[in-house]
């Protein structure tokens, strides 16, 4: 789950991290009154969960507060990669010095916290590796120790920082750890840390990606989800903790087991095809569930076929078949749908599904290749 | 011999009253595995199992009476970590655990702990081991593979069931499973199994089954270039997932350009390993 | 530098474990209107930082607030130990079912935190560590890691605490730790935790001992610090970090080195004698540290001879010979005074002592010797 | 040869630029130690003692461009813990903190991350070492020892200085003096030193100085009688000192009837140990 910036930098600032004065807003009025309180030039900015939004126009300036308001009003009306603006962060505007990259996230090789630092903030650090490998400072942190001053310090040494910011950006390091720390985040991110004219140091934009598994710790961070943000599919997926990826394609795959889903739907690549989703329906699940899974394949226009694959082991063929059957019932598909059950029950659920107007195959192959099928011919009718 | 379990082995399952814990444990002692305590903290003194194993209210005492040499962990993700800390701390020189949904966060502590203990983590958010017809630790169903000379070592669940499956209807049969588990954070890599399964002399070939995400499949391509003699087969999950999704396994993701299936499978051929298209395939890859 | 039993169950309640309903008096109609507001049966308690305070008529039940006001009247009149009693604790009376002990502590050897349990509470745990050694359960902590819950059940499992306990038991447990690790306490102690009869735990009584090292980071707790129970010559050692303790001999002694101190007084004990103090000037001590050191020796009326042993390294001899002479001048000093300067401007010291009325000694042993005959001397007189 | 340092050994002043690391640097140079970097956060790029010292901002910096092999830490008790940390993760094979006043909860961190490195820490709150005519490392005066065939440990500071100028009375000389320092919990103890100086061909009797509080002298004195063939001499101070009080060294206290010096002379006794009344008894009793 990810933080929108201004929650982002709610939670830095709590942990000791100097963020611009500024506040949400959910309207053009209140953006108004935000940048009347703040006075001076303000930044108005859009708050999605997407990169990007400087170069499409939601990021911009503001000398006066109805300038603000009336940029306000447009971006809240944008739609930025397809989602809605429904909250504008108003910054006091400041003018940096300089823009540092500041960020802390898991390293799976090491298995702990990496701290990251470079002199070159303000683009996506990804970029920066790529044309300015060296300009990337990494310190390695022990996860029973946390993060050590001496190792913020040979950060600020490293990237060659004035020394008369050390101290601060110290503080700023512990700050940016704690609140990686306290919120099980998998990434906290400043990005740039400016440094201004008056010579303090500044996080001007702020990133949080929560682990979703901490989450049973953050009562208070859940509920900073906005709802509105998600497609309906996936927030059905999310309600019956099935995993669910929306893709381009237009064969609906239902899988048990994330491996095998994704050879699945390898295999239908390979076949000639392309998936219109992952979905991972997990072990064990309920007819119910499967049920559930089966809607949210078919509410995807695009989905010309439905691929079932199931290996059972604790999922059992003639619980997944049930589902089948529910969902067949109450969704009434026009799509054709190929099945291939192997495993726990699997003649009970072959029998199950035999009445239905059904294609089954015996192997993942012929699966594949039988979906691929019935997705051309759909496609010429 | 198989690698990491056999017949000696006297399983511990933590959990052993959860629906889950009970479930497979049931399914383990039908296999012939020597299940031989449980723990459910609160609960010690109590007969499960048609009063066949007894349950604990701590590893420490449970290890002291019954001898235990392997842990399985089934209780739920909010107390996994601290159920490994206790397994590692009673120094069980195998730990299996099949939790899926542990926070990152407590992975790298108690990976740390469990390194420092010396002792050996499989998982977490794995199937488990088995070695067959002599021991199943975990989840990983009973009747799909034979005692064979081929080695499998995943990082998927049912994936890895489809393997076994394909394999034993090709005829061929398994020194030891290992499935290692989908968490980007596991106490066990790649590398550390190849290693085992190289010095077993049960095993002649292996299949190695990776997927999408980190760059195990990676370091696991060098070790086999540099140390493997044995011959390797191996399949890479999510050629067509796109990146900076998560693909169902905590680990499963393409990000800042790592990851990529693409880059697995040609470290992986580049280092001698047949990579297939996919799974039904690799039977016919193995001689 | 140790809390009063009413500071460490603040601190514990603070980290979520559960103590009794109460209030702490510095006069009696204080401690009237404590027990108004409780309710029911209280109990009295003198806060003094010394064992024994129940042995000593310091811990008395109350049936009625005016009782309360009476014994504490009583309380706050006693001296115990030579402790003046300067507040009282009134807390709801409970009638224990069973009485525990639960502490935390450094353990020197294994270089870790140690957590003790006992089913034998409410007495001395080293006393217990005499009679039942086996009633005596430890968990040693990984100190990166903390205290985990499953070593909390250990212990639960290991002292056969009832299972309804256990829940509210790990709780306290990891709430003591917390307690013990945010204060750097060197010893955090419940003795007893009982269970009530309305089947609850509660730390009846507590005790925090805290690392005087660790006080810089506990402005808080500094504050917490009675100064009108320390002796003054134990004031002024602490306000000059000097290291002094009082001991019920006749020969005074100064010496710079903790090491050596001890030497000296064991000498000194060999030679027949009784050391009145330790004290150890540290290291490169001032004339203005010597002469406060040799102040407060000064100020003991046992003492009747003073031995100054320095062996010079970075401490020089005659900065040490001015601060002797200054303390002379403004004490006046009549006991004979022995020192042995070695190391350091010994020349020099020796030079500047020689016109004072001073014996001098090449030897430790010879110097040690000469205090004790001149102390008995002195007695003779 | 000498135990720890030599004349190769190459050392780091961590806290070079403050009142304390700068006089005893001098000290350490005047000796003839090659003082061969400073740091100081903050300070990188000056030069100190007459220009011949570099700066450092960080220890990793020092390391790699001097080769540092030692660092010896003068920074204030609040920022000791830190400077520790820098030294072990930079991998320096010897610490040595001279700082008096860390908190206990400081150091119990502290060192189990200086023993995951392998590094050895000695200290904190002592003297330091000295190789009498080869190398000073901390703040040992220089001129109380001769070189010779004499192995001191101690726990103490200017005690030790009492038994080697007592040595130096006597014509005795030393091959190395450790100061492990007066603190409950330190990095190196009495038997790390003793095993060193049973492997080091140069000393052939040992001094060992110990004091109350604690059980250090006894498991030594268990070392000593199992493994140990080298004459040893003991003193051990605070026989007369009460139980329950803190006698200067944040380590010197009988506590639950731990640590008293009667027991310790007892011990180390019955192992065969020397244990004499004064220091200046010492050279007497070495033959």
């Amino acid at each position: 789950m990810k933080l929108h910036e201004y929650q982002s930098k709610a939670v830095f600032a709590e942990s000791g991290v100097p963020i611009p004065r500024g506040g949400v807003a959910s309207t053009a009025s209140e953006a108004k009154s935000i940048a009347q309180e703040l006075g001076g030039r303000v930044v108005v900015k859009a708050q999605v969960l997407v990169g990007g939004r400087g170069k499409a126009g939601g990021v911009r300036l503001a000398n006066s507060p109805l300038e603000a308001e009336d940029l306000a009003t447009q971006i809240l009306g944008m739609r930025i990669k397809g989602l809605p603006v429904s909250k504008v962060l108003v910054d006091e505007a400041v003018e940096p010095v300089a823009e540092i990259y500041l960020g802390v996230t898991n390293d799976r090789m090491m298995g702990c916290p990496v701290m990251i630092a470079s002199s070159e903030g303000g683009i996506d650090i990804e970029e920066v590796a790529r044309s300015d490998p060296e300009k990337i400072v990494r310190v390695y942190i022990d996860p029973l120790l946390g993060l050590q001053e001496f190792q913020a310090r040979y950060l600020a040494s490293a990237i060659e920082l004035p020394r008369n910011h050390w101290r601060e950006f110290i503080k700023i390091c512990l700050g940016l750890f704690n609140a990686y720390k306290k919120t099980d985040s998998t990434l906290a991110e400043i990005n740039p840390l400016v440094i201004t004219q008056d010579e303090k140091l500044l996080a001007l934009d702020g990133k949080i990606v929560l682990d979703d598994n901490g989450l049973f710790r953050h009562p208070e961070l859940v509920e900073m989800r906005n709802i509105d943000e998600e497609a309906p599919a996936e927030r059905e997926a999310r309600i019956y903790s099935l995993s669910y990826v929306k893709l381009e394609g237009e064969i609906g795959c239902m899988v048990n087991g994330a491996g095998l889903a994704m050879a699945t739907m390898d295999l239908t690549k390979l076949a000639g095809g392309e998936p219109a989703n992952f979905l991972d329906i997990g072990g064990g699940a309920s007819a119910e569930k499967v049920a559930v899974g089966l809607r949210i394949i078919l509410s995807d226009p695009n989905v010309k076929v439905v691929l079932v694959n199931v290996f059972g082991g604790i999922t059992r063929c003639d619980e997944v078949a049930r589902g089948i059957l529910s969902a067949i019932e109450s969704e009434k598909p026009e799509v054709p749908m190929v099945t291939r059950l192997v495993g726990t029950n699997e003649a009970e659920g072959r029998r199950l599904l035999a009445d239905a107007d059904m294609i089954t195959a015996s192997s993942l192959k012929e699966a594949a290749r039988i979906a691929v099928e019935k997705s051309k011919e759909v496609g010429k009718k | 011999m198989s690698i990491l379990i056999n017949k000696n082995t006297r399983l511990l399952v933590q959990g052993i009253t959860g629906q889950e814990g009970f479930f497979h444990s049931a399914h383990m002692m039908n296999y012939g595995t020597k299940v031989v305590a449980g723990v459910t903290p609160g609960k010690g003194g109590e007969w499960v199992l048609d009063g066949k194993i007894p349950v604990f209210d701590t590893v420490k005492s449970a290890v002291e009476v019954t001898g235990a040499n392997c842990s399985v962990i089934f209780v739920p993700a909010r107390f996994a970590a601290d159920a490994i800390l206790e397994a590692a701390d009673a120094e069980l020189p195998l730990i299996v655990c099949i939790t899926e949904g542990i926070p990152v966060s407590d992975m790298m502590r108690v990976q740390s702990f469990v390194q420092q203990k010396g002792v050996r983590l499989i998982g977490p958010n794995c199937p488990g081991l088995q070695t067959p017809g002599a021991c199943n630790v975990g989840i990983i169903p009973g009747q799909i593979a034979e005692a064979g000379s081929v080695g499998v070592v995943s990082r998927s669940g049912t994936l890895t069931y489809e393997v076994l499956y394909a394999l034993k209807l090709n005829g061929m049969g398994v020194s030891t499973c290992v499935g290692i588990g989908g968490d980007p954070i596991k106490g066990t890599n790649f590398i550390d199994v190849l290693g085992l399964f190289e010095d077993d002399p049960q095993t002649e070939s292996i299949v190695l089954i990776g997927e999408i995400g980190g760059t195990d499949e990676e370091r696991a391509a060098e070790f086999i270039r540099d140390r493997m003699t044995k011959q390797t087969v191996g399949f890479i999950a999510g050629k067509s997932a796109p990146p900076g999704k998560r693909m169902g396994h905590a680990g499963a993701i393409v990000e800042g350009g790592e990851g990529l299936a693409v880059d697995k499978i040609k470290a992986l051929t580049s280092a001698g390993v047949k990579v297939v298209d996919h799974p039904e395939q690799i039977p016919e890859m193995i001689f």
